[in-house]
C-alpha cells in the first residue's frame, strides 16, 4: 500500500486506483437509475403516441420550435464546455477549469431561462394540464394528456438541468479557489458525466415533443 | 349455496367444475411437493442430528445431473399446468354461442343492469340457466370488478373502456356478487346477488312489473339514476329506440342526419363495418369505437371529415352511450 | 461498569455521543440505526394488522368504521412493504455483513449509506405524516383513477414518502453493487463468496433497476393527484391500467427485493447449522440472479384481469412459471445440504427449517395465481392474502428473524437466551399457520381482500385468523424482551459461537471500527468446513 | 499517487480534436433533426428523427463520456439500461396493440 500517502484517498480504500474504478461504476449505475427513470415518462409517451396519434401531432405545432432548438444548441454546446473542463480538470489546468465551468453553468442557465419563457407562454394560454387548464383545441380534454407529458418531461429535465447547475456552480467556486487540483479531477469528471446524461435525454426530448407532426 | 359452511364455493357455471378440477390438479402437485420437502428436511435433521460420533459433516458429492433433474421436474410441471392454464384462460375470453347481452355499469358503491329488454336493475341480477350471459361492463368513476364467485368468473370493470365476460349458469339459485377491486370506503358494500332461475322463470320476471325482484329501495335509485327523459321514453319491446331518443335529446341528430352525411358520416349501418380514418388506418366499428368516438370524439376521426363533433365526455351518461350502441347494432341488423 | 475498562475498542464503544450515532458513517453503526428504525415501523405495521384482524373476528366489523378500516390496511401494507420488509435484510443484516463478509472496511460509499438512512427517515416521517393526519385509504397499490381522483385522504403526501423512501432503497442497492465489485480483499473470488452475498447482490440490481420506474410513477401520480396532471385519468384519455403496469413493473421486481436477501441468509444458516458446505454451490448463487433477471419479465401476473391483453396475459404466466425453478433449486439445494450434514437445531436454525417449509407453500399457492385460469377466480381474493403472506412473513420475515438470533452475538456481542428464542419461534411458526391457512380456504370460497364486512358464512375462518395473529403477536414480542435483555445481562459472545466459517466469524464480537486490524487475504472456499469421509 | 493518476490522465489529452468534431456533428445532427421535421417522410420521419437522435447520443456517450475507453463492467451496466427499457417498451407496447 504504497500510495497510503495520498491526501484524496477515503480512508477505506486501499489504493487510488480502487477508489478512482468503484466511484465511476458508481456513477454509472447512478446513471442506470436514472434511465430507468426518464424511461417510465417516455413508456407512458409511447404508449399515448400509439393511442392518440393526431392529438399528438397538433399538440406538437403548439411548443416553440425557435426556443426548443436555441435550447438544444444551448445544451449540446455546454456539453462540449462540460468535457472540456474534464480534460482541463484532468490536466490540471486551473484557467481553463474554471472558464469552461463556468461556461457550462452559464449555459444552464440559459436553457432554464428559456424554458421559464416558454413554461411562462404556456401558463398564460393556459395550456397547463389541470386546474389552470383554459386551452381550446379541438381535441378538447384530450390534449392534457400531451402536454401532462410535456410538463412532466421537461420538468424532471429542467430539474435534474436545475441540479446540474448548482452543482458545476459550486465545483466552479472551488476551481476558483483553487480547491480542484489535478488529484481531484474524477470529481469533474463525475459530474460531467451527470450533465452529458442531462443532454443525452434532452436530445429524446425535443425531436419527440417539439418536432413531430410539423410537415 | 349462500350462507352454508363449506370448504369449497357451489359450482354453478359451465366453468366452475374445469376451474375446481384444475384447483384440485394444482393443490395435488402442491401437496407433493410440500410433504417430500418436509419429510426430508425432518428425517435429516433427526437421523444427521449433531451428536457425538456426528461432529463433523460426511463428505458428499454433488452431481450435476441432479441440479439438472430437480429442475427439469418443476419445468415440465409448470409448463403442463401453464398450458392448462391458458386453454381455459382463452376459454373464458372466448365469445360466447347466442349469448344474453347484459349491460353492467359499476359506480362507486353499486352495480347497474341492463337487460336486452331494457329491464333494468340494481345490486341484483337475474340470470337463466342454460345459455351464456355475455357481461359488457364500464365504470362510471373507478375500477371495480365484477366477481361471482359460484361462476368463477372475475373481470375489472375500468372507466375508459368496455370490458366483458361470460357465463353459463348450470345450478339455480342466489349467489354473491361482489366488487374485487378496491373502490373506496364502501367497497365491501357494493356486493349484491346473481338469481340464477329457470328459462321460464327468468322470462317471467322480465315481464313482471318493475318494482318486483327488487326491494323499494332499489327502485327508488333506480328512478334517481335513471338517464333522463330520453332514457324513460324508451320502449322495451324496440332496442334501437332508446338510442334514437337519446340522440335526439343531444343534438347529435342535428349534424348525424339519417341519409345525409355532408355534415357528419351516417350512423345507421355502420356496426360491423370497416372505417377509414383520417390519419388511414382503419378500424372496425364495434362498442369501444363508438364509445370513444362519443366521448372523446377527436381520439379517431373518420376520412373526409374535421374534427368538428364535441367530445361528450361528462355529458351524457353511460346508459346512454350503451343505447346509441344499441341503436347503431340495431340498424347494423347483424348479430354481434 | 468495570467491564468498560477492559473490553477493546470496537465500533459500539469507540463513542457514545448521540453525534457519533446521527452522523457516523460506519456501515455497523448504521446497520444499528437501520435496524432500530425499521423495527419500529414493523410494530407500528403489526398493531395496524392486529386492529383489523380484530375487528374482522366479526363479520359487520363492529370495531371500526369502514373509513378506518381501509386507512389500518393501507397503513399496514404501506409500512410492511415499503418501510419494513424492502429495506429490512439489505439495511441492517446486509449493511453489517457485506463490507466483512468480503473483506472490505466498510462499503464503497459510507456517506450515501448513511444519507440512505437520512432518506428512509424522510420518507418514513412523511408517511407518519400522513397517517396521523387522518391516513391514506388506498391501498398500498394506489391504482388509479381511484388514488388520483377519488380518494380523500393523504394520497400525496404518502406518494411523496415512497418516492424518497425508494431513492434510499436505490442508494442502498448501488453501494452494493460497486462494494460487491471493488473492494473484495485479495483472494475472495465470485465463487468464494458467500451465498448471502450472491443473494445480496441480485437484490442489488433489481433495486436500481426497478425502484426508479416506481418513482417516476408515483411522481406522476402525484402530480395528478396536486395539480390535476391527466396521465392516468380516463376523463382525459388517459389509462388508469398504465398506472397499473408501471406500479408492477416495480412492484414485482420488489417481492424478490423482499425474498432473495432471506434466502441468502438461510442459505448461511443452512450451512453453518449443518457444518457443511452448501449443496450446489454454483447453482444456488446462479438462481438468485436468473430470480433478478426472470423477475423484471412477469408484472402482468397481478393484472389478468384487468383488461390488460389475454394473449399478453399468456405470456406473463408463461414467465411466471419459469421462476418457480430457480426457486425449486435453492429449495432443493438447501434440502441436500442437511443430507449426511452435522444438523444442529439452534434457534436461528429453526427460523430458517420453517422458512423453507412456509416459503415452498407460499411459492407454490404462487404458482395457483400465476396459472392463468384460477387466478381469474383467485385475484384480489384472500387466497392471495395469504399466499402473500405466506412468503413475505412466513419466508422473509422468517429468513429475516432467523438471521438476526444467527449475527445477534457478533452484532452486539451478547448471547441471548436460547431457551426464550426456542419458544418465540415455535410461537411465531404456530401463529402464523394458524393465522394465515384459513386465509387459503376462505380465499377459494371467494371472500375479496380488503373487505370490512364480508359474508357471515365466513366467519369461522375469520376468527381463526384473527386468534392466530395475537399468538403471531406474542411470538414477535418476545423476541424483543429477551434480546434487548441480552444486552444488559447476556453473557459475552465470543468470536464465533456457532463454530461458523465466513470472514464474519474471524473478527472479535462485536467487531472493531474498521472491521479487520490488518490486511485481509483470503485463501479458503466459502463454507469450508472439515469433512469425513463416508 | 503520481503514477496511478498520470496513467489515468494520458489519454485523454489527445481528445481535444475528437470533441471539437463530436461538437460540429452534434450540431449538424441538431440542423438534420429540425430540417427532417419539415419534410413529409409519412410513417418514416419518426423513426428518421429518432435514428439521428440515437446516432448523436451515441457519440455523446462514445467521446463525452469517454465509454469508448470504459472498463467492461461499465458497458455491461449501460446494456442493462438499455435491456430494462427496452423491457418496458416491448411489453407495453404489446399490451396496447394487442388489445
Ligand atoms: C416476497 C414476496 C413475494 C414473492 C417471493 C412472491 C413470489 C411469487 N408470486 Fe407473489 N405476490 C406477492 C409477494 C410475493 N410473491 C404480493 C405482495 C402479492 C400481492 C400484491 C397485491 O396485490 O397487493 C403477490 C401476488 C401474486 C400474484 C397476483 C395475484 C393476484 O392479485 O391475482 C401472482 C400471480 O401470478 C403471484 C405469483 C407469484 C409467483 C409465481 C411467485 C414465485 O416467485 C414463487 C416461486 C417459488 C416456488 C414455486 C416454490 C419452490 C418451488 C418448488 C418447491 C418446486 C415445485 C414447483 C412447481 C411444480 C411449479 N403473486
Ligand atoms: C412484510 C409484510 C407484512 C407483514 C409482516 C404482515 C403481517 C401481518 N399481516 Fe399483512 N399485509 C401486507 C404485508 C404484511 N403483513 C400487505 C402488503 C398487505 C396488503 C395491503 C393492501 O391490501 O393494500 C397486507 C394485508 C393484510 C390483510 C388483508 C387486509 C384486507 O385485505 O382487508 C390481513 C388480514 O388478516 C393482514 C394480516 C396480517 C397479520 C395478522 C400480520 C401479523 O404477522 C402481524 C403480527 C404483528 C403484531 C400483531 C404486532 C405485535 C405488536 C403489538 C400489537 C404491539 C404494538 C406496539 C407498538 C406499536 C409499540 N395483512
Ligand atoms: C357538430 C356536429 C356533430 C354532433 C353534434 C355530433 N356529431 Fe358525431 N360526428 C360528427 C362528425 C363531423 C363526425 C366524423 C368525424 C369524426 O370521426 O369525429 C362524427 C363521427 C361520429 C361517430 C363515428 C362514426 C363513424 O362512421 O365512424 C359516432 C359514433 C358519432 N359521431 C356519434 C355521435 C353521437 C352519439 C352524438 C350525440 C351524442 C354525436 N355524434 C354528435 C359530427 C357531430
Ligand atoms: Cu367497487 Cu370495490
Ligand atoms: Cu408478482
Amino acid at each position: 500500500m504504497s500510495s497510503d500517502a495520498n491526501p484524496y484517498l477515503a480512508h477505506h480504500f486501499d489504493d487510488i486506483v480502487q477508489q478512482h474504478e468503484s466511484v465511476s461504476l458508481g456513477m454509472w449505475i447512478f446513471l442506470l437509475t436514472e434511465i430507468m427513470f426518464f424511461g417510465g415518462i417516455f413508456f407512458a409517451y409511447t404508449i399515448y403516441r400509439f393511442l392518440y396519434p393526431d392529438m399528438f401531432h397538433a399538440m406538437s405545432h403548439h411548443l416553440d420550435v425557435t426556443m426548443g432548438t436555441i435550447n438544444t444548441g444551448v445544451l449540446l454546446t455546454s456539453s462540449l464546455t462540460m468535457a472540456l473542463a474534464v480534460n482541463a480538470a484532468q490536466r490540471g489546468m486551473k484557467k481553463r477549469l474554471v472558464t469552461m465551468l463556468g461556461v457550462t453553468c452559464a449555459a444552464g442557465v440559459i436553457f432554464l431561462v428559456i424554458k421559464y419563457f416558454e413554461y411562462a407562454h404556456k401558463f398564460h394560454v393556459g395550456s397547463v394540464p389541470g386546474r389552470l387548464w383554459t386551452f381550446e383545441t379541438e381535441f378538447g380534454n384530450q390534449a392534457q394528456l400531451f402536454y401532462s407529458l410535456y410538463f412532466g418531461a421537461t420538468g424532471l429535465h429542467g430539474l435534474h438541468v436545475l441540479i446540474g447547475v448548482v452543482i458545476i456552480g459550486v465545483l466552479t467556486i472551488l476551481a476558483w479557489k483553487d480547491k480542484l487540483p489535478q488529484g481531484r479531477a474524477q470529481r469533474v469528471e463525475m459530474v460531467g458525466l451527470y450533465w452529458h446524461f442531462v443532454d443525452l435525454v434532452w436530445i429524446f426530448v425535443f425531436p419527440l415533443f417539439y418536432l413531430i407532426g410539423r410537415t | 349455496m349462500y350462507g352454508k359452511f363449506s370448504l369449497f364455493p357451489e359450482q354453478a357455471s359451465s366453468l366452475a367444475p374445469h376451474i375446481d378440477m384444475l384447483y384440485f390438479a394444482l393443490v395435488a402437485v402442491s401437496l407433493v411437493f410440500v410433504v417430500v420437502i418436509c419429510v426430508l428436511i425432518a428425517v435429516f435433521a433427526f437421523k444427521y442430528r449433531r451428536r457425538p460420533g456426528n461432529e463433523i459433516a460426511q463428505e458428499v458429492h454433488e452431481h450435476h445431473l441432479m441440479e439438472v433433474g430437480w429442475s427439469l421436474i418443476p419445468l415440465f410441471l409448470g409448463l403442463i399446468l401453464f398450458a392448462w392454464g391458458a386453454k381455459l384462460f382463452l376459454q373464458i375470453y372466448s365469445q360466447p354461442e347466442n349469448p344474453i347481452e347484459i349491460f353492467g355499469v359499476g359506480k362507486q358503491w353499486m352495480w347497474k343492469f341492463q337487460h336486452p329488454d331494457g329491464r333494468r336493475e340494481i345490486n341484483d341480477l337475474h340470470v337463466p340457466t342454460g345459455r351464456p350471459v355475455k357481461m359488457t361492463l364500464i365504470s362510471q368513476d373507478v375500477i371495480h370488478s365484477f366477481y361471482v364467485p359460484a361462476f368463477r368468473v372475475k373481470q375489472d370493470v375500468v372507466p375508459m373502456r368496455y370490458s366483458s365476460t361470460w357465463f353459463e349458469a348450470t345450478e339455480e339459485g342466489i349467489y354473491h356478487l361482489f366488487c374485487a377491486e378496491f373502490c373506496g370506503t364502501e367497497h365491501s358494500r357494493m356486493v349484491g346477488r346473481v338469481i340464477v332461475t329457470s328459462p321460464e322463470a327468468y322470462q317471467a320476471w322480465l315481464a313482471s312489473p318493475l318494482i318486483e325482484g327488487g326491494s323499494p329501495r332499489d327502485a327508488k335509485m333506480m328512478n334517481a339514476g335513471r338517464g333522463g327523459e330520453a332514457a324513460s321514453m324508451a320502449a322495451a319491446s324496440d332496442p334501437g329506440a332508446k338510442g334514437r331518443a337519446v340522440m335526439e335529446a343531444q343534438g347529435c341528430v342535428a349534424c348525424h342526419q339519417v341519409g345525409n352525411t355532408t355534415l357528419a358520416p351516417a350512423l345507421e349501418g355502420i356496426y360491423g363495418t370497416k372505417v377509414e380514418l383520417e390519419n388511414g388506418k382503419v378500424v372496425t366499428v364495434d362498442d369501444n369505437y363508438i364509445r370513444e368516438s362519443i366521448l372523446q370524439s377527436t381520439a379517431k376521426i373518420v376520412k373526409g371529415y374535421q374534427p368538428v363533433m364535441p367530445a361528450y365526455q361528462g355529458l351524457v351518461k353511460e346508459e346512454e352511450v350503451k343505447a346509441v350502441i344499441d341503436y347503431i347494432k340495431a340498424t347494423s341488423g347483424s348479430k354481434k | 461498569m468495570s467491564t468498560q475498562a477492559v473490553e477493546p475498542k470496537n465500533y459500539l464503544n469507540a463513542a457514545h455521543t448521540v453525534r457519533s450515532w446521527l452522523f457516523t458513517v460506519d456501515h455497523k453503526r448504521i446497520a444499528i440505526l437501520y435496524l432500530v428504525s425499521i423495527s419500529f415501523f414493523f410494530f407500528l405495521g403489526g398493531a395496524a394488522a392486529f386492529i383489523f384482524r380484530l375487528d374482522l373476528m366479526t363479520p359487520q366489523g363492529d370495531l371500526l368504521q369502514s373509513d378506518t378500516y381501509n386507512r389500518l390496511f393501507t397503513m399496514h401494507g404501506v409500512i410492511m412493504v415499503f418501510l419494513f420488509l424492502v429495506p429490512s435484510i439489505p439495511a441492517t443484516l446486509g449493511n453489517f455483513l457485506v463490507p466483512i463478509m468480503i473483506g472490505a472496511r466498510d462499503l464503497a460509499f459510507p456517506k450515501i449509506n448513511l444519507m440512505s438512512w437520512y432518506l428512509y427517515m424522510a420518507g418514513g416521517a412523511c408517511i407518519l405524516w400522513a397517517i396521523v393526519d387522518g391516513g391514506v385509504d388506498t391501498g398500498w397499490t394506489f391504482y388509479t383513477p381511484y388514488s388520483t381522483a377519488f380518494a380523500k385522504s393523504n394520497v400525496a403526501i404518502t406518494l411523496v414518502g415512497i418516492f424518497i423512501a425508494g431513492f434510499s432503497s436505490i442508494f442502498t442497492g448501488f453501494n452494493f453493487i460497486v462494494t460487491i465489485h471493488k473492494m473484495r480483499a485479495p483472494g475472495m473470488t465470485w465463487f468464494r463468496l458467500p451465498l448471502f452475498i450472491w443473494a445480496h447482490y441480485a437484490t442489488s440490481l433489481i433495486m436500481v433497476l426497478a425502484t426508479p420506474v416506481l418513482a417516476v410513477t408515483v411522481f406522476l401520480a402525484a402530480l395528478e393527484r396536486l395539480f390535476g396532471f391527466g396521465i392516468f385519468d380516463a376523463s382525459k384519455g388517459g389509462d388508469p391500467v398504465l398506472f397499473q403496469h408501471l406500479f408492477w413493473f416495480y412492484s414485482h421486481p420488489a417481492v424478490y427485493i423482499m425474498i432473495l436477501p432471506s434466502l441468502g441468509v438461510v442459505a448461511e444458516l443452512i450451512s453453518a447449522f449443518s457444518r457443511k458446505r452448501l449443496f450446489g454451490y454454483r447453482f444456488v448463487a446462479f438462481s438468485s440472479i436468473a430470480i433478478a433477471a426472470l423477475g423484471f419479465l412477469v408484472w402482468g401476473h397481478h393484472m389478468f384481469v384487468s383488461t390488460q391483453s389475454p394473449y399478453l396475459g399468456i405470456v406473463f404466466s408463461l414467465i411466471s412459471f419459469l421462476v418457480a425453478v430457480p426457486s425449486a433449486i435453492k429449495v432443493f439445494n438447501y434440502t441436500a445440504t442437511l443430507y449426511k450434514g452435522s444438523v444442529s437445531l439452534d434457534s436461528p436454525m429453526i427460523y430458517a427449517l420453517g422458512f423453507i417449509g412456509l416459503f415452498v407453500i407460499g411459492g407454490l399457492t404462487g404458482i395457483f395465481l400465476a396459472t392463468l385460469a384460477t387466478d381469474v377466480h383467485l385475484h384480489d381474493t384472500y387466497f392471495v392474502v395469504a399466499h402473500f403472506h405466506y412468503i413475505m412473513v412466513g419466508g422473509a420475515l422468517m429468513g429475516y428473524l432467523g438471521g438476526l438470533h444467527f449475527w445477534w452475538p457478533k452484532i452486539t456481542g451478547r448471547l441471548y437466551s436460547e431457551f426464550w428464542a426456542k419458544i418465540s419461534a415455535g410461537l411465531v411458526f404456530a401463529g402464523f399457520n394458524f393465522t394465515f391457512f384459513p386465509q387459503f380456504i376462505v380465499g377459494y370460497l371467494g371472500n375479496p381482500r380488503r373487505y370490512h364486512f364480508y359474508p357471515p358464512e365466513f366467519q369461522i375462518y375469520h376468527v381463526m385468523s384473527t386468534v392466530g395473529s395475537t399468538i403471531l403477536g406474542f411470538g414477535y414480542i418476545i423476541p424483543v424482551i429477551y434480546l434487548l435483555a441480552s444486552l444488559k445481562w447476556g453473557k459475552k459472545a465470543p468470536a464465533n459461537p456457532w463454530e461458523a466459517k465466513g470472514l464474519e466469524w474471524e473478527i472479535p464480537s462485536p467487531p472493531p471500527t474498521e472491521n479487520f486490524t490488518g490486511p485481509v487475504v483470503v485463501t479458503e472456499e466459502a463454507y469450508a468446513y472439515p469433512v469425513r469421509k463416508s | 499517487m503520481g503514477l496511478n493518476e498520470q496513467a489515468h490522465g494520458q489519454d485523454h489529452g489527445h481528445s481535444l480534436k475528437a470533441y471539437y468534431l463530436v461538437y460540429l456533428l452534434l450540431m449538424v445532427g441538431l440542423a438534420a433533426t429540425v430540417w427532417v421535421a419539415y419534410i413529409d417522410l409519412g410513417w418514416l420521419s419518426t423513426p428518421i428523427a429518432m435514428a439521428i437522435a440515437t446516432t448523436k447520443a451515441f457519440f455523446v456517450v462514445m467521446i463525452f463520456m469517454h465509454v469508448k475507453d470504459a472498463t467492461p463492467m461499465i458497458w455491461v451496466t449501460i446494456v442493462m439500461g438499455l435491456v430494462g427499457l427496452s423491457l418496458g417498451f416491448i411489453f407495453l407496447f404489446c399490451d396496447y396493440a394487442a388489445r
